[in-house]
């Protein structure tokens, strides 16, 4: 069994791609994923991969498109601004049912914004990467073992459903180290025959496109699309629960924040407040089923985010007017710190009676 | 053992995360919960370096120390960034040497050695930070002693076995300097 | 043909790399010449089993139902990116094509062609110059004339603000990493055969290993510029070709090197590090 | 003894080998209309047919066969 | 007073953004917008302004973003695939709190799609356009006429609250011709004492810019600017009501598809079915007070959409669970039809006394 | 000074257009001679209350607060984009500049570079070769030496798959739009001397309504390099001088041409409707 | 007066889309709801082109007629698209000289007129769209006789004064057709 | 009579006047370290400064003014 190493968050992400088969990594120099393409143009060298420094996060997301086509399992990352740059390509992907990974380091925004963390891509990553109608996976790591385990499931869920998949982190996840325990490399690769590789002669030739003129040809392969997303929903919604059983107050916070909002819970119980936490690993699909759950008990339900409420509309919809939803956040990359979170569950319990 | 929390803090190029990667290698030797997490500031050199380190027996939540137990501090600005965020009962370590304006603290014990004279007379120039960590441990025993030698082991390449043997040295300095 | 097949045989015949589809370009319209061109390469050099074909957004976006090797589809002007990939991908033994426009290629995708080709990435560009975007009814092109009128630049092109029409060969011809650069035209089956020519050799440089080869078609878009195919060969004579004037812009190969590596190590000779002979920065 | 013919499926009636026609035999044949609504290319005298296979070298539709 | 002409949306745009004050517009070709840049090619020098066809739409952002910057009134206009490249730019323009305004004339998606109308940008226009906690006011005319008014509103909003402004528009209404009267041209514009257009030596430098490197100053000028959003929400959500006072079914629609909806409601209602419509006509701040005001005596809601359902999801937030809110949809460029929407209706009244 | 002010005056100060605040340039970054020689050129030409600078992203994108004039921060890459068109709102008496390093002006902005320059904006480009990321901490730039270690090519830059250094000035100078192409260094009093000559033109060029003009400066990334100021320079000056050559490599003027479309004219001379002789295509 | 829809398909380059701008036209200037919809296919050329016109006292709702009232078809593959859609009660007019083949359909009124044909005759070269304007006038009355003179002024810019009278005169072919 | 005189506020320690000036009167101050953490550079010999304005043309932080 491997040992525990510390390593950081994004040369984790970056290692774990690797066993888990990827060979090719389009990306753009962006702070703070640095160290993910760093890592990789070490790497990929010595295992026979392809590290490519593209010209642009435009290009390298059309390389990515690229290699997807062709069969390959492919990644790329990059930070906020650069993310939003991707987001006609990853519109491509989705329509040319191409499954890719990208990870999205998040930093504060709008605009050059800073380097700090931040969780304020949600809307885009959940909703709107691209324009059109189209979803992808979007997993929430919070632990940089558990950036380990995404990177492998990522890779998976892309190539099941044909997808692109996103795993979004944010500054912290990616700058810190933590012990993690490495998977185990995985051998076999998926089937495509759909890939274009050249057909040799020997099939039909194979097309990769995104284009249908006739707007019922468009609709028809939409709802198709839609029909594997229902089906996502139904079986990949992932959650980690935490004192929730009994919660009076529920919080429900991901990636980053999450970590803060676990360590206010347990001051919280230091308390005697029953306050429990619901941590989103998949932020699309959205753990609707775990919240739904929990709404026989909640008597508030507090979504903590580093932005300034976008998670929490999730979460409204889930909760569906059931229970009061309250928004706490710090945007701008500051991460808020667990007295601050702690202070917002007493609030709402002092209202709890209400 | 309860959980620590550390910042440590200086200019670039002083070996600040180094050192914070020490204190969180002799944890993860330990089996315990370990995180490091560094101050990745303002995409320039220059200026500041800090980073934050914890050491737990549970799951560690933020991994960013707002309010430490130990404060290693090796220069000036960052004392002075720090000083008051340091707990109740906590700990202050300043490079005396490269820190001219060292306050007292109410509640908080602060120990000022001048880490980087010391390295340079005993010709471990650049090694100010294990002389720092190796003090650390004498004043909080936050590991076992022979989880320092082997953290250093884990730190430094093995090809650079000359620093290995340096670095050792370095820690001894730092722990001597308590008694 | 079965009653006549004794005495004569087929001299001319649609290729077999071109699938029997009836295309969505205009009447008179190159881009047909060109498809066939480029299928008739891939015939000859018996490729089209192990080429991937990249369409772009214009005209030529549905050549990948034309084509009868892999198609990809890219997005507007992204096509070397993903051509790039592709070749990455399928290695040394694959034929990679990107079939572009002057719109695709050198407006939206002008950085996405620059840097396909400085990397050497062994690739072959059609690239069909009609100084006009067609796909989208006529705008003005990175490549439309001083003065042409086009639906964006309804008094004609004013240079002063509307800016200078790219050659691109020229442009492109300062890379290291380019080894082929040919600029042709379609308008007589003479130029045509010229044109296969160039397009044939852009092939064979990728099989061989030479580097990154472009071939620039000089062509034309009737029904954007209003004229009948006819007259558009006219109005491309006489005004497109003095300001694109055919030819080979780049020949590493016939300057005398194995490949577009060699020519650029000769360019840098002076320089120590990109010799090789000293260690880098850090 | 040369022929050329046009698959009225593919011919645009644009014209081009008409024009390049060495012999000027193509003609388009303004009394006939194909479902996509072009007047198809047609030779007048396949006698005259060299095969140089000009017409179907500058035919843009591929509409061409030559045999000789 | 003017007289009515008939002109298609899309050049009623840009005769509307000249009449706005706008001198600038920086565009891409793209169909089906393409009217609208045409014409102000045409137009443009013969008023003394600039009309440049940019090498892209991310450098056509990028342009209205420095324009912006000089104090001036300047547009740019896209649709789907090419408004996915302004992600980033229109990402800096609200970090940099500069004004302006960008169409979309949508098409169906995702990836290169096709070029029939479309709704599908929803989410993209009012979530996340690009990254970082951001909002633009957007507005969805579902008239020629209300084209030309929009124009007008979404310039004077951009400069009123510096952010910039979508007009969210699709093929059907960029396409089509109905008969219009233009607004009269605008005369003054607005002072923009923070705008780089040289100090001449008289004032301090002025800077635009996005970047704040401490995550405390970013997280300020984030909170600024949603007081100014949550002002804007207060402010300015507009909203067309049609038969709603009594009715039990109530269709949320906007642009082409509220026309649909509102021939559908019509005939529900000669049919004895109590529907009615709601409109908005600001998508962000989308119209909750309307909303929530049906509630009263709503029984159904339905949103009528041309996507695969992203307003409904605001519908919901803003019925927050007192009502059931349904959805249909057609998508890839399919309009949806009266009598199809009417067949919702009617499938509701049957179930609305449950 | 007060005292000694009466016999000996101030021969070298900072310039005004420079506000008096402490960069945050590395110690020996050539950005901040840069910085300093463009704020000399806007006090001598006395044009800092109608100028208005472009600031990159990369090492020198604060320089919106050093620069006394002022300022805008564009997006990566996007300057040329950006001065475009605050160039076009402010019109010839405006004075417009943007700073750039490599990655931002030849990579992610190469599109926006070439358009800039093709459509001959009446604009000044800085452009501050350093052969690095600098800002994000070391990255392979496109204008790094082959075998160069960077963060991002730890072996060193392997031509075979990174590709080759752009040359911009050899780039850009096929473009008609271009008036002024030189590349500079700072390495000495006297490069410092020649750099701040070609600065001064470029920035005259656009006063004057010459044209796009760009100005290279070969600089250093101490930091990144991994080396002292002083041997970064030595090191420029023997791998990247040989490979990024000194010198003029455009002047429309010296051409003796009025401007730069006096000079595309004359290139287009053969073409009737870039001659205007004849109506345009439609 | 009701709502009245439309359809009108043909070629491009047939003037569909002018016919259908003269329609609406007649419209407008009767102070009328007004729509009209072209279909703008397939960003390439060639193929059919058609558009929905939609004349209304109300507002009108969707502008993409589905089920028309009249159905203009100037080519086959028009007719063929469009010939079930046609409501009952409603009209088909087609081009005689370029859709050989016009089918009955029950409840629905078929016009069949040489209109190119007609055209070419006339010295009109171009005009068979609006000799067909002018027979949908003459069975439909769908606006004032003055109306239909009045809408080609402002359709036909004032410059090419004679193509107005042409297509005056083309209309009257078209009305006169009827007879 | 020359003078140059360094402004500590902006001197990083770089060192480059050092070893630009002619006349070899730059140092660095080792024994002294500025609150951003740099030995400043300091004349050592201002008689025999020149005012040639060399260091001060070389610096990058605008640092070093020269009087004459
Ligand atoms: C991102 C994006 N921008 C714009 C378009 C619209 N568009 C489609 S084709 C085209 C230009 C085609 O011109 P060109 O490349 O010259 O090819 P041609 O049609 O002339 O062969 C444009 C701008 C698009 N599909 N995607
Ligand atoms: C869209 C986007 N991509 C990437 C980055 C990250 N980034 C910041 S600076 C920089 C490169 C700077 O290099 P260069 O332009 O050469 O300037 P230098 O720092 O060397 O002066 C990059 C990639 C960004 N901020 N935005
Ligand atoms: S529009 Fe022009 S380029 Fe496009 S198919 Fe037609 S003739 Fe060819
Ligand atoms: S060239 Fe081909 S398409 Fe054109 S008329 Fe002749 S056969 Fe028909
Ligand atoms: S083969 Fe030659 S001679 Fe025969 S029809 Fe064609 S062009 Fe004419
Ligand atoms: S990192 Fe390099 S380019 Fe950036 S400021 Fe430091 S030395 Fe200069
Ligand atoms: S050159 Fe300037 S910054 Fe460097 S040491 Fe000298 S005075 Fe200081
Ligand atoms: S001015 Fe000249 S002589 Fe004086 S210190 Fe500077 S470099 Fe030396
Ligand atoms: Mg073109
Ligand atoms: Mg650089």
């Amino acid at each position: 069994m491997a040992e525990k190493v510390l390593m950081k968050g994004n040369e984790v992400l970056a290692e774990a791609a690797l066993r888990a088969g990827c060979r090719f990594f389009f990306g753009y120099p962006i702070t703070p994923q640095t160290e993910l393409a760093a890592y990789m143009s070490k790497r990929m060298p010595k295992v026979g991969g392809t590290y490519l420094q593209a010209e642009s996060e435009v290009a390298a997301i059309n390389m990515v498109y690229g290699a997807a086509a062709a069969g390959a399992r492919v990644m790329t990352s990059s930070s906020s601004p650069g993310i939003s740059l991707k987001g006609e390509g990853v519109s491509y992907m989705a329509g040319a049912d191409l499954p890719g990974v990208i990870i999205n380091v998040q930093r504060g925004g709008p605009g050059l914004g800073g380097i700090q963390p931040s969780q304020s891509d949600y809307w885009q990553a959940t909703r709107a990467l691209g324009h059109g109608d189209f979803q992808m996976i979007v997993f929430a790591p919070s632990t940089v073992q558990e950036m380990a385990d995404c990177a492998f499931d990522a890779f998976d869920a892309a190539d099941k459903y044909r997808m692109p998949v996103m795993i979004l982190a944010d500054g912290m996840l990616g700058q810190m180290m933590e012990p993690v325990k490495l998977p185990e490399p995985r051998e076999s690769a998926p089937e495509k025959p759909w890939a274009t590789t050249g057909h040799q002669n020997k099939r039909a030739h194979n097309i990769v496109n995104s284009l249908y003129l006739q707007a019922e040809d468009l609709e028809r392969y939409n709802r198709e699309r839609f029909e594997r997303y229902d089906y996502i929903k139904e079986h990949e919604q992932r959650a980690e629960e935490y004192l929730v059983e009994d919660a009076d107050i529920v919080i429900v916070a991901f990636g980053a924040s999450a970590r803060v909002a676990r360590s206010a819970v347990m001051s919280a119980r230091e308390k005697g407040i029953k306050a429990g936490l619901i941590r989103p690993i998949t932020l699309w699909p959205f753990p609707t089923k775990t919240i739904e759950a929990a709404c026989s008990h909640a008597k508030h339900f507090l979504s903590v985010e580093m932005n300034m409420g976008q998670m929490v509309d999730d979460v409204r919809l889930a909760v569906n007017g059931r229970v009061p939803v309250h928004f706490f956040g710090r945007t701008g990359g500051v991460i808020p710190t667990p007295p601050e979170v702690l202070a917002e569950i007493e609030k709402l319990n002092g209202k709890a009676g209400e | 053992m309860a959980t620590q929390s550390m910042v440590l803090a200086g200019f670039g190029g002083q070996g600040i995360l180094f050192a914070g990667k020490l204190i969180a290698y002799a944890g993860l030797i330990e089996g315990r919960e370990v995180s490091w997490l560094p101050s990745y500031g303002p995409e320039m050199r220059g200026g500041t370096a800090n980073c934050s380190v914890t050491l737990s027996d549970e799951a560690i939540g933020s991994p960013l120390v707002v309010e430490p137990m130990v404060l290693m501090a090796l220069n000036q600005p960052s004392l002075d960034k720090f000083v008051n965020a340091v707990l109740p009962d906590g700990i202050i370590l300043a490079d005396s040497a490269m820190v001219p304006n060292i306050p007292e603290v109410d509640g908080v014990k602060v120990c000022a050695l001048p880490a980087t004279t010391m390295a340079e007379e005993a010709g471990l120039k650049g090694l100010a930070n294990v002389i720092m960590v190796g003090r650390l441990f004498a004043e909080t025993g936050f590991c076992k002693r022979e989880t320092l030698d082997a953290a250093i082991e884990k730190c430094v390449p093995p090809k650079k076995a000359a620093m290995i043997e340096k670095n050792k040295q370095a820690l001894e300095i730092g722990i001597q300097s308590a008694q | 043909m079965t009653e006549t097949a004794k005495e004569t045989k087929v001299v001319f015949e649609r290729p077999h790399s071109l699938l029997p589809v009836v295309t969505n370009y205009c009447p008179g319209c190159t881009h047909g010449i060109v498809n066939r061109l480029v299928a008739e390469t891939m015939d000859e050099l018996d490729i089209e089993g192990k080429t991937v074909g990249i369409a772009p957004v214009g005209c030529s976006v549905m050549c990948y139902d034309f084509f009868g090797c892999d198609m990809i589809e890219a997005a507007h002007g992204r096509a070397p990116a993903v051509a790039t990939a592709v070749k990455r991908v399928l290695g040394p033994d694959s034929v990679v094509f990107a079939y572009q426009g002057d719109g695709d290629l050198a407006s939206i995708g002008m950085a996405e062609t620059v840097h396909a080709a400085t990397r050497g990435e062994h690739i072959t560009i059609i690239f069909i110059n009609n100084a006009i975007y067609g796909m989208t009814g006529g705008q003005m092109a990175p490549t439309s004339l001083p003065n042409q009128v086009t639906q964006t630049s309804p008094y004609g092109r004013d240079v002063s603000t509307a800016g200078y029409p790219i050659r691109v060969c020229e442009l492109l011809s300062s890379l290291d990493g380019v080894a082929y650069l040919e600029r042709v035209t379609v308008d007589t089956p003479a130029n045509i055969r010229k044109a296969k020519k160039a397009i044939k050799k852009a092939f064979q440089n990728q099989v061989d290993g030479v580097g990154y080869s472009l071939v620039e078609v000089v062509a034309t878009c009737p029904t954007n510029w209003g004229m009948t195919p006819q007259d558009a060969f006219k109005w491309m004579r006489e005004n497109m070709l003095p300001y694109y004037p055919l030819g080979v812009y780049k020949d590493v190969v016939a300057d005398g090197y194995a490949n577009a590596a060699e020519a650029a190590a000769a360019r840098a000779a002076d320089c120590p590090i990109a010799s090789g002979s000293q260690g880098g920065a850090q | 003894m040369a022929r050329m013919t046009v698959d009225e499926h593919f011919c645009k009636g644009c014209g081009l080998c008409v024009d390049v026609c060495p012999k000027h035999i193509i003609e388009l044949d303004k009394t006939r209309i194909t479902p996509k609504g072009y007047h198809p290319a047609h030779c007048i005298d396949q006698d005259a047919c060299t095969g140089c296979t000009s017409c179907a070298i500058m035919c843009p539709d591929v509409a061409i066969t030559v045999e000789r």
